[in-house]
């Protein structure tokens, strides 16, 4: 490689260009950070197009970082798992820089650019980390990134659910530290590549208890059921960009996690927990719907409606198997609830913006007021009830396929009647808007940037479920 | 037994300790310093087990400094929310 | 929650602690490589001392991402504070006599011992991050005396010195991309670039530490 | 990319475009909507055209998309699916004048007819799906678009209408969803075939299979009202009366009954469904259906609950066309296909002009009502005609297929279903004609909106749709047998669904 070419690598700079204007958003102080991270996020964006289409080119490749390689330095990895996520991260991140921009005052927004930066930058470098020390380090920087989000503005509701959230993040993050302790400890290296053909089948003791530990931690901070309990209150009462970005991108990183633990670390032990695990996604889909339904709420809807889709991730465990159709529907899954979750968390933010309220009382007869929001809101819907076409069809498509070729149909009862269940609580709030508008009531203007942000991302959920292929073509490019 | 394996032992003791108490415990507070106690036994397993033959390893002496500082700033971040809340709002913050 | 509740947490953790114990005896002893292949390239490294070439050469990615943690829990404290920005500084509250004078005399002696950790991690224990933690003290214990305000909002210049570490990591990561990879130094260069890292580390995460408690300090009030 | 593989692609454009760009517009710009309606029904129109004279011709249409490996969307126009087209494409001409004249000055009608394109648009992929995958993708479509039109005007009443339809068209979704899905399983990616694809299966499976037509006639079941899945239909009609035109005759309740007619004769080919004993389930089902509808419709004092206790009744007679095995019967449901929609959709253009004119909403309030409409009332004096199955118009044709169809397939128990279900339609269809033209007038009509002008008695985009409707009625009773009809067309499919039989 060149210096000029190495210089130009997309990797590397995707870690690095987050990083840099999260720090110079902070010098800058107060009104300087929108323009900056806009401006970021479109090189990021164009950086991981690339990274893609050289993956899609070439197949997966390393990064030695620092030049040593593994064991002695970190690997990343960019393979097409990791670079799939890689795009979500920048898709979701950039229409949601332009939304906050209109959300935020300009005092909110001196600490939120710094904040969204290295959260975006937490994202990345955990996707490509092959380092399971450094991979620690990546989900504490995202922990506390996400828990200043969460706190932003500082409401007493906020700061509490900031609270409990820190405190669930770090107990995860030490029970995944203690597993990596005893890994290391066992087999004397962090590194994936190095760490995959030392674990055989039968392990000792130590390497179950370590994956116990580490997933253990992973399903905490990914609010799987019943961890799902500091989510809602989180993810409801925070600012609506905020929520987009922690529903669509942060939990997705853990999950991400548990997928790679699943199938590069402990393929033998994931093999033992997939029941439960898909169990417990079960529960996840049942117990979040049915309390999505209840809320009275708007953001609470759709925060619950977060804890049931994650269940969708889990339902893939049971069925991970040689024609990996389990493992493209989960990753279907991942970006399409990705993108139309940080859409419906914008149009909810529009609509309470618009209606000043935050019921679902309070949106009777909205429809005619900010039409483009509700078309995202309603596009979004689309996409998280599984109805085609949208990525979230592909996604339940897949699922539904793979279980039946496994003849576990009783998975398939389970993601039909999740689908039917969302979508009761999505036309709950449609239904609402399309009410007549009561005499005495008042609508505030929004600005148009806000709407089309959450169109853009409602529409993208959408048009995944007609390119399909070009997604199953990269995740084919495995690490091996 | 070599002192590495008994700070690892120590290190597992801590640990579950402090995990009992994040999970049991209700102030704020002390969840905090149960989550220090959690962070801090697995670091001293992590030392300990890597040099549980007497030998010596920078790694994870590295790897431990990195998780104190880290450690360091999650918890200043907790006991700074914690503090918010137990003012309730009032004041000028 | 109820006492039975409890009583399974305790017991299930206790049975945790069993379970980790006895995997832990029954490890063999490690046929551990890493640390030879520390010691190979510790000449290549640009320090001396093993742990520090693990911490800002062969794992210095780390490194840069824990400056960014411990930048995100300010962030954070400030963050959770409604009205960031508008607050003015509190008053300073007089210490007794005694408490001024040893901070006088201490001060002064805190920042050379800081210089030194800084300059003697290199080959020995030390380095940017003690160096660092020994700067905060210094200015937690200017602060409790009351000769240091608390920070309401800080500004430009007190910004530069928070961020100035991170982003001078930055540049020279960025910098020697060129090179093939991120942060691989040249060789020859190698000593002097950690040590330009260290420097700017040093001064940022000093001022970072000593920001946990005075913008704490300042938001808190006193009891 | 060549045009024949490109030719389906501009069909479903002419009308999702300018769908979308209606959506953006402000409610202020009349013309420009107005403009772009026509333009795209008059362009769809014109496609259709050079359609049906290719197919005549023996060319083909296909356009193929991979969304995933291994499943595509396939689009294809054969003579099936331009049958259905050319249905829904001449009707939504109509009803989008007839719509435009019925909105007049009402509030969302950028919303109304942008989601009314949609509708088209989802109907004409459900028709021109070129397999099951397609299908179902349209089929879903189909609800999302239709709800905002049921709920359109707001009212608790349309809320609650629009809820059960929801609940019962997605419910109605996951059972086709899952059936289309297992078949995916066992026989891969496969397009519609004539004589169906499915025969060639390892007769060990045919258990599954027969789940699998269960799950996908329940599926489809539900938007073609199949008792007792019909629930939805009769609650639907709070919607205004172009939706309602829509449900009945354009695009749901067709969607489902075409569902049935690709499912029967090109998933499993009529041959091999009739091997597995699918098909007499099936023709008893739709005998309920006939005669359960039309005895409810009896009892119906409001007019369009009426007529949609009706559509209910007169839907399953396609479907028990398709299940009669034997080539008269699927001729005489083909051509019922076209032939229920032009005739129901006269009766649902009246019912609104007699609502939007002298707000007459009940068989009650009908006395007098020809003396007042007598455009309007001769028009749906001709579909109700129609219905009942009189000599000359379209109706007539349809039962005496289906008749012919019943003797040859030796189910003399259907020829008593179609007989009572006639003689229920014309229990229910008379008393309505009796009150309107021979009843006095009353002194005050409900609700008169629209005062009569000389010899206008409403407004003319209100009465042209009917008028020109009820004469298509007449049109394909009288000239059955000519090559453009209906029934010439039908049975141009029959031929080619029967692999060993000829017409």
């Amino acid at each position: 490689m060149g210096m000029a070419e190495a210089f130009l690598d997309p990797l590397p700079w995707l870690i690095v260009l987050p990083l840099a204007w999260a720090a110079l958003a902070f010098l800058g102080g107060p009104g300087r950070g929108g323009h900056l991270a806009v401006t970021g996020l479109v090189v990021q964006l164009a950086l991981a197009l690339a990274l893609a289409g050289q993956v899609l080119e070439n197949g997966a490749r390393t990064h030695a970082v620092g030049g040593w390689g593994a064991p002695l330095g970190i690997d990343l990895l960019a393979d097409g798992l990791a670079v799939a996520m890689l795009l979500l991260a920048q898709v979701v991140a950039l229409p949601l820089a332009v939304y906050a921009r209109a959300y935020f005052s300009e005092v909110a927004q001196t600490a939120f650019w710094p904040l969204a930066g290295f959260l975006i930058a937490a994202l990345n470098a955990l996707f490509l980390s092959a380092d399971l020390f450094n991979l620690y380090v990546t989900l504490e920087l995202l922990s506390l990134a996400a828990v200043g989000l969460v706190a932003l503005g500082g409401k007493p509701m906020q700061v509490a659910a900031a609270l409990r959230y820190l405190l669930v993040s770090l107990t995860a993050s030490a029970a995944y530290l203690m597993g990596v302790a005893l890994i290391y400890g066992t087999y004397g290296t962090v590194s994936i590549a190095t760490l995959a053909p030392l674990i055989g089948a039968d392990p000792p003791l130590a390497a179950w208890l370590a994956a116990g530990l580490m997933l253990t931690g992973l399903l905490a901070k990914t609010a799987l059921f019943p961890f799902h309990f500091w989510l809602p209150p989180a993810h409801g009462g925070a600012a609506a960009p905020v929520s987009a970005l922690l529903s669509a991108l942060v939990v997705k990183a853990s999950f991400y996690l548990v997928l790679r633990l699943a199938l590069d670390v402990f393929p033998a032990l994931a093999a033992h927990a997939a029941p439960i695990l898909g169990v417990l996604g079960a529960a996840a889909i049942l117990w979040g719907s049915w309390q999505a339904l209840r809320t009275p709420h708007i953001k609470m809807l759709v925060a619950w409606s977060t804890v049931a889709q994650l269940g969708y991730l889990f339902l893939v465990f049971p069925l991970l198997a040689p024609d990996g159709l389990a493992l493209q529907a989960g990753v279907m899954q991942a970006i399409a609830h990705g993108l139309a979750k940080a859409a419906m968390f914008a149009a909810a933010g529009v609509l309470m913006l618009a209606t000043g309220r935050d019921t679902l009382a309070g949106l009777a007869g909205v429809a005619g007021r900010v039409p483009v929001t509700l078309f995202a809101f309603g596009l979004a819907g689309v996409t998280l009830m599984g109805l085609p076409p949208s990525g979230g069809f592909l996604a339940k498509w897949l699922l539904i396929e793979a279980a039946l070729s496994h003849g576990q149909w009783p998975w398939v009862v389970v993601v039909i009647g999740g689908g039917l269940l969302a979508a009761a609580y999505v036309f709950k709030v449609l239904r609402q808007a399309f009410l007549l508008a009561p005499e005495d009531s008042h609508f505030h203007p929004v600005p148009r940037s806000m709407e089309w942000a959450a169109f853009v991302l409602a529409a993208a959920s959408v048009v995944l479920g007609l390119r399909g292929v070009e997604l199953m073509a990269l995740l084919a490019k495995g690490a091996a | 037994m070599t002192p590495g394996l008994i700070y690892a032992l120590a290190g597992v003791a801590l640990f579950v300790l402090g995990l009992a108490g994040v999970v049991v415990l209700n102030q704020a507070l002390r969840r905090i310093l149960a989550f220090n106690l959690m962070g801090s036994g697995a670091f001293l397993t992590l030392v300990g087990l890597a040099q549980r033959d007497g030998g010596v390893d920078p790694v994870p002496q590295a790897m431990v400094l990195t998780g104190i500082v880290v450690a360091v700033a999650a918890t200043a971040l907790a006991l700074a929310l914690a503090r918010r809340l137990a003012q309730g709002g009032h004041g000028d913050g | 929650m109820n006492t039975a509740v409890r009583l399974g947490v305790i017991l299930s953790a206790l049975a945790l602690g069993a379970a980790l114990a006895s995997a832990i005896l029954d490890l063999p002893m490690p046929g551990r490589e890493l640390p030879g292949a520390v010691v190979a390239n510790l000449a290549d490294s640009g320090v001396a001392h093993p742990v520090t070439a693990v911490l800002l050469n062969f794992r210095g990615y780390d490194t840069l991402l824990e400056v960014a943690v411990l930048l995100l829990a300010l962030l954070g404290i400030w963050a959770a504070s409604p009205g960031q920005g508008g607050a003015v500084a509190s008053a300073v509250y007089p210490a007794g006599p005694v408490l001024q004078t040893l901070a006088r005399l201490a001060v002064p002696l805190m920042i050379l011992t800081a210089g030194y950790l800084l300059w003697a991690g290199a080959h020995r224990p030390g380095g940017a991050f003690q160096a660092g933690a020994v700067l905060a003290a210094a200015a937690v214990l200017l602060h409790l005396a009351g000769l240091l305000p608390a920070w309401a909002s800080p500004g430009f210049l007190l910004r530069l010195g928070l961020v100035g570490g991170l982003l001078a990591f930055l540049a020279v990561a960025a910098a020697v991309l060129g090179q093939g990879a991120l942060l691989r130094y040249p060789a020859d260069h190698a000593g002097a670039l950690i040590l330009l890292i260290e420097a700017g580390l040093t001064i940022s995460l000093g001022l970072i530490l000593a920001g946990l408690f005075l913008v704490l300090a300042h938001r808190g009030g006193r009891p | 990319m060549t045009l024949n593989e490109a030719l389906p692609l501009p069909v479903l454009a002419s009308s999702l475009v300018p769908g979308l760009i209606i959506f953006a517009l402000p409610e202020s710009r009349i013309r420009l909507r107005t403009a772009l309606n026509l333009f795209g029904a008059t362009a769809k129109l014109v496609l259709v055209g050079v359609l049906l004279a290719g197919v005549s011709a023996g060319e083909t249409y296909g356009f193929r998309h991979e969304v995933l490996p291994g499943l595509e969307l396939v689009f294809k126009a054969d003579a099936l699916a331009l049958l259905f087209v050319t249905l829904s494409t001449v009707l939504w001409l109509f009803t989008t004048l007839y719509a435009i004249g019925y909105l007049e000055g009402a509030p969302h009608r950028s919303r109304f007819f942008g989601f009314f394109s949609l509708c088209v648009t989802a109907t004409m992929g459900i028709a021109m799906a070129g397999n099951l995958f397609t299908f179902f993708v349209f089929y879903e479509l189909l609800t999302l678009a239709t709800f905002p039109l049921v709920v359109h005007r707001g009212t608790p009443q349309a809320m609650q209408g629009g809820t059960v339809y929801l609940a019962y068209t997605l419910g109605g979704g996951a059972l086709l969803l899952t059936g289309v899905v297992w078949l995916h399983g066992l026989v891969g990616s496969a397009d519609f075939a004539h004589g169906g694809y499915l025969s060639a299966l390892d007769p060990a499976q045919a258990g599954q299979l027969k789940i699998v037509f269960l799950l996908l006639i329940a599926g489809v079941g539900v938007k073609a009202a199949i008792v007792p899945l019909h629930g939805w239909l009769p609650q639907a009609m709070v919607a205004p009366a172009p939706v309602s035109a829509l449900l009945h005759a354009v695009a749901v309740v067709k969607a489902g009954a075409f569902g049935v007619v690709r499912i029967v004769y090109e998933v499993y080919g009529v041959e091999f469904a009739q091997f597995l004993n699918l098909l007499t389930p099936l023709a008893v089902a739709a005998s309920i259906t006939i005669v359960w509808g039309s005895f409810r419709a009896l009892f119906q004092d409001d007019l369009k609950k009426r007529l949609a206790y009706s559509t209910v009744s007169q839907v399953s007679y396609i479907v028990l066309g398709v299940a009669m095995f034997g080539p008269l019967g699927t001729i005489g449901g083909l051509v019922h296909l076209v032939h229920q929609g032009i005739m129901k959709i006269t009766l649902f253009f009246c019912a609104g002009n007699y609502a939007e004119t002298l707000g007459i909403h009940k068989v009650s309030e009908m006395d007098g009502a020809g003396q007042r409409m007598p455009w309007t009332t001769l028009a749906f004096s001709i579909g109700a005609l129609g219905m009942m199955g009189v000599p000359l118009t379209a109706g007539a044709v349809s039962k005496a297929w289906l008749m012919d169809g019943a003797q040859a397939a030796h189910a003399g128990w259907v020829v008593w279903v179609l007989w009572t279900s006639s003689l229920l339609n014309a229990a229910y269809f008379l008393p309505i004609l009796w009150r309107a033209w021979l009843r006095p007038a009353p002194a005050d009509w409900p609700e008169e909106h629209i005062p009569a002008k000389g010899r206008r008695e409403t407004a003319w985009l209100l009465l042209l749709p009917p008028l020109v409707t009820a004469a298509a009625v007449l049109v394909a009773g009288v000239f059955a047998e000519a090559g453009w009809s209906p029934l010439s067309w039908a049975r141009l499919v029959a031929e080619r669904e029967y692999t060993q039989w000829a017409p």
